[in-house]
């Protein structure tokens, strides 16, 4: 029997390690700028862990997705107007039409992509621009509320026993993909189907369902992390998604899923999300100017996938 | 083990490939060890052996793909180490391998000339000289009817492994491998590659030749190698060996006749499947056929006359066929596998394990239960002990050779992983099994137990429609034979009748003085 | 089969390409007062011709069966460097563009060493290495501007007759109302691709790379040097790339380190690949699809110049509304190849590679 | 164009720039005209609301009688198709054209065509770096300088300081930021200013605000260039008090001052207004019309601090956050009040 140690797989471990590293360094900073080292600080890991949780969601629904080998470039603009939709309707229904856009939108890429049989790469990126025409229209046109509401707000912002609600959200929702993804047919579907689809088919598998349930599971997952997103601000606003989608499939992939598809736990998307989240903002505090953070953030992302490599190099 | 010694003493001039002390790890798995091999220059050398005896590794090293974890290799008294197949190639050792290596979307003359094209002055591609150089390939393969510029994707199976043996012989080989080239191909197509290749013999070609099918060895080599676990058994001239004895060389056990005995069916059959004039996209005419319980039909005829296309139908893989499905007597119209299988409790065991029947990374558990999760499921979840205990099962029945389930299925040798793809379906308990071409690159042992277990499912109330490219099996397994010809079924045999003359005759479609040439449909 | 109908069914998305670009321009210029005249062609040529290069450089690692993320920064880059270094005297010009295309294909070159010996995914690999070279491109530019050769700018973005005019040369009479009036930009990418496509074409590497995008496997069994190939790919993706930024540079006679417009490019050139018939599973298409495909996503946005607000179709001048056509026009346009899908009779084709 | 001299016309509403701003005459022309807005990007508030706004205002009798044919179309974040949009429209024998540069250089040759063909040329907002034009915005740096001096008027001359930058590489950054650290870092002043990008992005802005809070405790004033609402949010999540503030002009800002000045947020609220293009229209024609004009449009800076905040005047509490609430220029006759944009759709949004 392996120690527990040795039975997490290596990203997972990797990016842990690398977390550490990152809050070493920033606490090294602050030391000599400020003398305090606030990294360590439950309260900057707590607040760090509720903005994680918005890039966590959509990383979630992202790393299903990918989990096909499929992609899906909407989720900005799904996430934007799932938000706007939510404040635009606003009372008790804002969430659930919140969702119900994201719904549609899923749907509609899913059967692009399971039906038409266009590379979701492509079809989803179409969708983006025609939801961030729509999202114009909206605004333009109608020039709709876009305050969030209470709940909306306490999802988002508020704490329950000094934990932040998103966390919890966050949790909810990763539990019911991971129980998905374990123990359900449908996740024993996704991981076949990302290896070979056709066998899957031949199997008698329904693919088409499997992959519009996908792209369902993404678009609901970014809707959520607007709707929340719209908390954090307190209200919904254009292109409040466009920061997400590489961070999210950045998280993806550092977590170890495979961009191809069929292999990838949801443990390890999670300590990817955490890992930029992290990254991110002890950059802004060290002030790094813009430059300096895209060669750290893209140098990052080959680094881990290299050290990866090795590391299932020596496995084998 | 006298002929081992025996031919060590031979003088090495006349050997063009000598192997001494070769092994091969893959992991844990040894594929070979301690290899002593060789083989003289003009001949055509057969090497046998099961599924996972270490066939194609050996080639593989022979020809570069991979490298030997110890061990010398000589190729006309030269010690070499090939890093790749082009390295190999330079020499005059040229493989085809048991995966066709041909590019799809590239057309039949880019295929042939892939490596080193004819150049035009300027160091580019010289279009037009290829066109040339390519038809006079096809011209030596009898292949003269293949348009050059075709797309390879859009050429049958067997016209594919055609242009493989052109686009070898461009390459003016010294050493020629086929591994397992004739696997896809039909008796008509066989006997065309067998002229080609004696012709090569004459210009003073070597050979090593793969194959599963006793009677191509038979007719083809002067020596044979036998492999057994990844070691040399003995090497041997044609005819120093009965049948028997070399079979028993392979699978190392007593060995009786191939095929269990048919049962004699009183004719009136309970028919599970009826199919009445089913025809699609001008590759199937008006196909009616019957299919009794307990009974197994063959589909023989040339490769690509429609019998792929059939099975297809049947699954619900075709879309807009013509023509009825009856199950148990109630029209059906078969829109997908999932229906297939739920409604019509059908299996396919499709043609290409590797692309179409196999999660090759997943283990072998996943691959097995994937068809049958749905009856495993209680609510939502998955009952994984049930599932353990079904896999242990099939594994059990189907005796697998496996080391744990969680492998991936990849690392299974053809035979088990065919075996994998069979025991996925009768997980489903399936009653109409189809299978296309299911022993393809498959060792005889291994063939014995699944004719046997095809058998054992007939008595037990299961109905088979079995395809095969070998003769040999529709003769020894089915009750029935329909012999399907550019799309149509042109003769259907029953009993005595499914002979090989028969068989080959009505496959090329020609008319044999007497009623033994069986009844048309 | 016959060899005619052989090349109509291997070219048949070239052929969809270049019928919707023809469709979409047509509407165009039938629209527009200066319709099919030369300056319009300029100007049409000038404001496509990054785009298509960045198409273009997208093409191959697509062939591959990969995808590269990292064009639309490369352009930036390469923009930025250039309007660091395409000044002075008209040698430091000249090593100034020898300094930037070398700098592209090495920028694609890194590309495809990280893939081919890090084995890792294109996809992500490219990711990373756009967001280096964006950081490379601040670095260089932190805020637009920079100088870039005024002449060559002008010579570079008219007709070839400016050419004559800015460095004063004789103009040949016969010359300056027939071949005078074809727009330079045009030139330039008819040079590119009979110089640099059609040779890599029929070179043993570049059919390598249709080779690898289409099996791999087999590329590599049958002994082609995939490494070398996927290499090239990248290398060319890079340089293509570079082109665009160099051209942008002389365009805008500055450098702008501009994030957003690097993703924008970046993504409008995989919708001009895919429009232009390369399939993204790899081995099918070529950069003359590309172009197309390139040149069909500006006609797009070229209507709504000509749309009379007034007209029956109006409401699509309609500046709220245009962002919205834009896309579903995209959508459209890229999902023309899923008609196929419906005529495929035998559902395992569906499973496109 | 011709370079003249001073004065020109209408000055109450084409301020010029400084002393030393040149003057530009193009020859008169008879109207009607055809007039185009070549906007860059289009996906947030602020485009929204001055294409809405350029919209509205052509509409006006007045304008219209002026105009035969009016475009305006977003390019993207994309200089070569921006470009060849200006090129286009002058293809089609357009007047005028006004622009949002997406980059301040690199319209040399945009320009040299315009004027070869009389077309009047007028970028705002983002303004190019050339004298070749005429141009409308207002003054960043000043912007910069009065949300410096407002911070100096509540907290003294030291203190630690919060400054939410904008897009990293655009000109309104740069030079709101030169005129904030011109008048900080002036002599006598002994301010600790810690920096961050917000990119004017709401999200983006409390986000990085939360991390600064976070590891540098408190600040004693805030400079925000956008997003305010954003920065003002973190500081409430935090439980940080209430500080002087320095931001935008969106309506959350203002109405988040309006709620809390009492609590110390002594909030000063300015900005670029959507009705820029507006005015640039109106620049442009009068230009055509050929009168003199200053070479360089300055627009008074629009602001109202805590002690000016009026609900339905000059923020909304019941409309959204996100629109920018200066818009009218009464000196211009440019009257459509943000209300009447908000107004004009506010019932068919239910
Ligand atoms: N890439 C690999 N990784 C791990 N094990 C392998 C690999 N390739 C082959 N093996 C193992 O090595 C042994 C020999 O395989 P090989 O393919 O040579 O058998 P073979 O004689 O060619 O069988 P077949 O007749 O089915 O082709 C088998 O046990 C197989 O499982
Ligand atoms: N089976 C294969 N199919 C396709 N490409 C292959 C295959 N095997 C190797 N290659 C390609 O050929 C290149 C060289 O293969 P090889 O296995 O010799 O690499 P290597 O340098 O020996 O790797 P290592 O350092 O792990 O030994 C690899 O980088 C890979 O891109
Ligand atoms: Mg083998
Ligand atoms: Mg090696």
């Amino acid at each position: 029997m392996k120690s527990w140690i040795e039975n997490i797989d290596k990203p997972i471990k990797y990016a842990l390690g690398f977390i550490v590293l990152v809050l070493i360094v920033g606490n090294i900073y602050t030391l000599i700028n400020l003398g305090t080292m606030p990294f360590f600080s439950p309260n900057y890991l707590l607040q760090q862990l509720q903005v994680a949780s918005f890039l966590g969601l959509i990383a979630t629904g992202m790393m299903v997705v990918i989990l096909l080998g499929h992609i899906d470039l909407s989720v900005p603009w799904t996430l934007t107007c799932a938000a706007m939709t939510a404040t635009a309707v606003g009372g008790d229904g804002a969430m659930l039409a919140g969702l119900t856009a994201g719904l549609i939108i899923g749907l509609i890429n899913g059967i692009g992509v399971a039906f038409l049989r266009v590379p979701s790469m492509i079809f989803t990126l179409g969708v983006n621009t025609v939801v961030q025409g729509l999202m114009i229209v909206h605004t333009g046109g109608y020039a709709p509320q876009t305050a969030s509401t209470p709940i909306m707000n306490f999802l988002a912002t508020g704490y329950i026993a000094g934990i932040p609600t998103a966390l919890f959200v966050w949790a909810a929702i990763g539990g019911l993909i991971i129980f998905m993804l374990n123990r359900t047919p449908m996740g024993r579907y996704l991981y076949a189907m990302g290896n070979r689809e056709v066998a899957a088919y031949l199997s008698g598998v329904n693919t088409r369902l499997i992959l519009i349930a996908a792209f369902v599971i993404c678009s609901l997952c970014a809707a959520m992390a607007g709707i929340l997103l719209a908390g954090y601000s307190a209200k919904a606003y254009q292109g409040m998604g466009d920061l997400y989608l590489l961070p999210a499939i950045a998280a993806v992939v550092i977590g170890g899923t495979n961009i191809l598809g069929g292999k990838g736990t949801l443990a390890g998307t999670v300590v990817g999300a955490i890992l930029i989240v992290l990254l991110q903002s002890v950059l802004s505090v060290m002030q790094m100017p813009e430059a300096g953070r895209q060669i750290i953030y893209g140098s990052v992302i080959i680094g881990m996938l290299l050290v990866y490599g090795r590391a299932e190099k020596k496995e084998s | 083990m006298v002929e081992q010694v025996a031919h060590k003493r031979a003088d090495d001039s006349d050997l063009i490939l000598q192997l001494e002390g070769i092994s091969k790890r893959y992991g844990g798995v040894k594929a070979l060890s301690q290899v002593d091999f060789s083989c003289k220059k003009g001949s055509i050398h057969a090497i046998l052996g099961e599924n996972g005896a270490g066939k194609s590794t050996l080639i593989k090293i022979i020809s570069g793909v991979v490298q030997p974890t110890e061990g010398t290799l000589k190729v006309a008294g030269q010690v070499q180490q090939f890093a790749s197949p082009t390295q190999a190639s330079e020499y005059g050792v040229v493989c085809i391998f048991q995966e066709l290596s041909l590019i799809p979307d590239l057309s039949v003359a880019d295929n042939i000339c892939i490596t080193d094209p004819p150049r035009n002055r300027f160091g580019l591609i010289d279009k037009a000289e290829q066109i040339r150089v390519a038809t006079d390939l096809l011209a030596r393969v009898n292949c003269a009817d293949v348009n050059p510029r075709e797309l390879v994707k859009n050429l049958p199976l067997s016209r594919r492994q055609m242009v493989e043996i052109a686009k070898a012989l461009g390459r003016k080989p010294k050493l020629l491998i086929l591994d397992e080239a004739t696997s896809a191909l039909s008796a008509a197509d066989v006997e065309k590659v067998y002229e080609i290749l004696r012709g090569l013999r004459e210009e003073g070609l070597t050979m090593l030749y793969i194959s599963h099918r006793m009677h191509e060895i038979e007719e083809l080599a002067d020596r044979l190698s036998v492999f057994r676990n990844g070691e040399h058994i003995e090497t041997f001239d044609k005819g120093a060996r009965s049948n028997d004895e070399i079979i028993e060389m392979m699978i190392g056990r007593e060995y009786s006749s191939v095929f269990p005995p048919k049962p004699t069916h009183d004719d009136k059959l309970l028919t599970v499947l009826e199919v009445e004039n089913l025809s699609w996209d001008g590759r199937l005419n008006n196909v009616s056929l019957t299919l009794g319980e307990g009974e197994i039909i063959g589909l023989g005829g040339l490769d690509g006359q429609g019998q792929h296309e059939i099975l297809l139908a049947l699954f619900g893989v075709l879309r807009g066929y013509e023509g009825k499905i009856k199950l148990h007597g109630k029209e059906v119209a078969m829109g997908s596998p999932k229906q297939a299988k739920s409604d019509g409790s059908i299996a396919l065991i499709p043609e290409d394990r590797k692309t179409e029947g196999l999660m090759l990374p997943m283990s072998i558990q996943d691959n097995i239960s994937i068809a049958t999760l749905d009856q495993l499921t209680k609510g939502l979840i998955i009952d994984k002990s049930a599932e353990a205990a079904k896999i242990a099962e099939m594994i059990e029945k189907m005796s697998i050779k496996i080391g744990n389930v969680d492998d991936a299925v990849a690392t299974l040798s053809g035979g088990n992983q065919q075996k994998v793809v069979i025991a996925k379906w009768l997980m489903t308990g399936a009653k109409i099994v189809l299978l296309d071409d299911p022993t393809r690159g498959i060792d005889v042992g291994t063939k014995q137990e699944l004719y046997q277990l095809f058998r054992d499912l007939a008595d037990s109330g299961h109905s088979i429609i079995l395809y095969s490219t070998d003769y040999d099996e529709l003769i020894g397994c089915c009750d029935r034979v329909s012999i399907f010809y550019q799309g149509e079924i042109i003769r259907e045999l029953t009993g005595d009748e499914i002979n090989e003359t028969n068989i080959v005759a009505a496959s090329l479609n020609m008319e044999i003085s007497g009623q033994q040439a069986g009844t048309m449909p | 089969m016959s060899n005619f109908k052989i090349w109509m069914a291997s070219n048949w998305r070239l052929f969809l390409a270049i019928g919707i670009f023809c469709l979409i321009y047509g509407t165009y210029s039938f629209l527009h007062p200066a319709g099919g005249s030369s300056r319009l062609f300029v100007q049409n040529s000038n404001e496509s011709f990054v785009l298509i290069s960045v198409a273009m450089a997208q093409t191959l690692p697509v062939l591959t069966g990969g995808l590269d993320l990292s064009v639309g920064s490369v352009m930036t880059m390469i923009n930025a460097l250039a309007s660091n270094v395409v000044n002075g005297s008209p040698t430091e010009v000249f090593l100034g563009i020898i300094l930037c295309l070398c700098s592209a294909a090495l920028a694609g070159f890194i590309n495809g060493c990280i893939i081919v010996y890090g084995r890792l995914q294109p996809i992500i690999v490219t990711l990373a290495t756009g967001a280096v070279f964006m950081g490379i491109a601040l670095f260089l530019r932190p805020t637009p501007g920079g100088e870039v050769d005024g002449d060559l700018s002008f010579a570079a973005t008219f007709d070839l007759n400016e050419i004559f005019f800015t460095y004063g040369w004789p103009l040949p009479e016969w010359f300056e109302n027939s071949l005078g009036l074809i727009p330079t930009p045009v030139v330039l990418i008819v040079i590119v691709v009979l110089v640099i496509w059609v040779p890599f074409k029929n070179s043993v590497t570049g059919r390598g790379c249709y080779a690898v995008g289409s099996a791999e496997g087999a590329a590599y069994m049958s002994g082609l040097n995939v490494d070398r190939s996927r290499l090239a790919a990248y290398t060319l993706a890079g340089l293509f790339a570079g082109i665009g930024g160099l051209y942008l540079a002389l365009q805008t006679g500055s450098g702008n380190a501009d994030i957003p417009q690097a993703g924008a490019y970046t993504l409008n050139s995989i919708a001009a690949v895919v429009i232009g018939g390369t399939s993204l599973y790899g081995g099918i298409g070529g950069v003359v699809g590309s172009i197309f495909g390139a040149m069909s996503l500006r006609a797009i946005s070229f209507n709504f110049r000509v749309f009379d607000a007034d007209g029956p179709l109006g409401f699509i001048s309609d500046p709220l509304l245009q962002p919205l056509f834009e896309g579903s026009i995209l959508l459209i346009a890229v999902s023309a190849g899923a008609a196929r899908v419906f005529s495929i009779k035998n559902r395992l084709n569906l499973f496109g590679s | 164009p011709t370079y003249v001299d001073g004065p020109g016309a209408l000055p109450a509403c084409f301020t010029p720039w400084a002393e030393d701003t040149k003057f530009m005459q193009w020859e008169k022309k008879e109207g009607p005209f055809k007039v185009a807005v070549v906007n860059g990007f289009v996906g947030n508030s602020w485009r929204i609301q001055m294409v809405q706004t350029a919209k509205a205002y052509v509409e006006q009798p007045e304008i219209a009688s002026q105009i035969s044919e009016f475009k305006i179309v977003s390019t993207g974040t994309d200089a070569a198709a921006q470009l060849g949009a200006i090129e286009d429209f002058i293809n089609q024998g357009y007047d005028a054209i006004i622009t949002i540069a997406v980059s301040p250089t690199g319209f040399d040759r945009a320009i040299r065509i315009a004027d070869r063909n009389d077309v009047v040329l007028v970028p705002f907002d983002n303004i190019l770096d050339t004298e070749a034009v005429m141009m409308v915005n207002e003054d960043q740096l000043l912007m910069g300088e009065m949300a410096a001096n407002h911070l100096i008027k509540h907290i003294g001359n030291s203190g630690k300081i919060l400054e939410v930058r904008g897009l990293a590489g655009n000109s309104v950054d740069r030079d709101r930021h030169l005129g904030f650290r011109k008048i900080m870092e002036a002599a006598g002043n002994e301010f600790e200013i810690i920096e961050v990008v917000g990119n004017w992005d709401d999200g983006q802005a409390q986000k990085v605000t939360s991390d600064a809070l976070a590891v540098h405790g408190s600040f004693d004033a805030v400079f925000t260039q956008g997003g305010s609402t954003g920065t003002v949010r973190a500081f409430m999540e935090a439980g940080h008090k209430f500080v002087p503030t320095a931001g935008e002009a969106e309506n959350g800002f203002r109405k988040l001052i309006a709620l809390h000045s009492d609590e110390g947020l002594k909030g000063l609220s300015m900005g670029q207004t959507p009705g820029l293009g507006a005015i640039s229209i109106k620049a442009a024609l009068s230009a055509l019309n050929g009168e003199v004009m200053p070479q360089l449009i300055s627009v008074p800076i629009p602001f109202a601090d805590y002690n000016t905040l009026v609900d339905g005047e000059n923020f909304w509490s019941d409309l959204s956050d996100n629109f920018f609430t200066a818009n009218e220029f009464p000196p211009c006759d440019v009257n459509i009040s943000a209300i009447e944009i908000m107004a004009q759709s506010k019932d068919d949004s239910q």
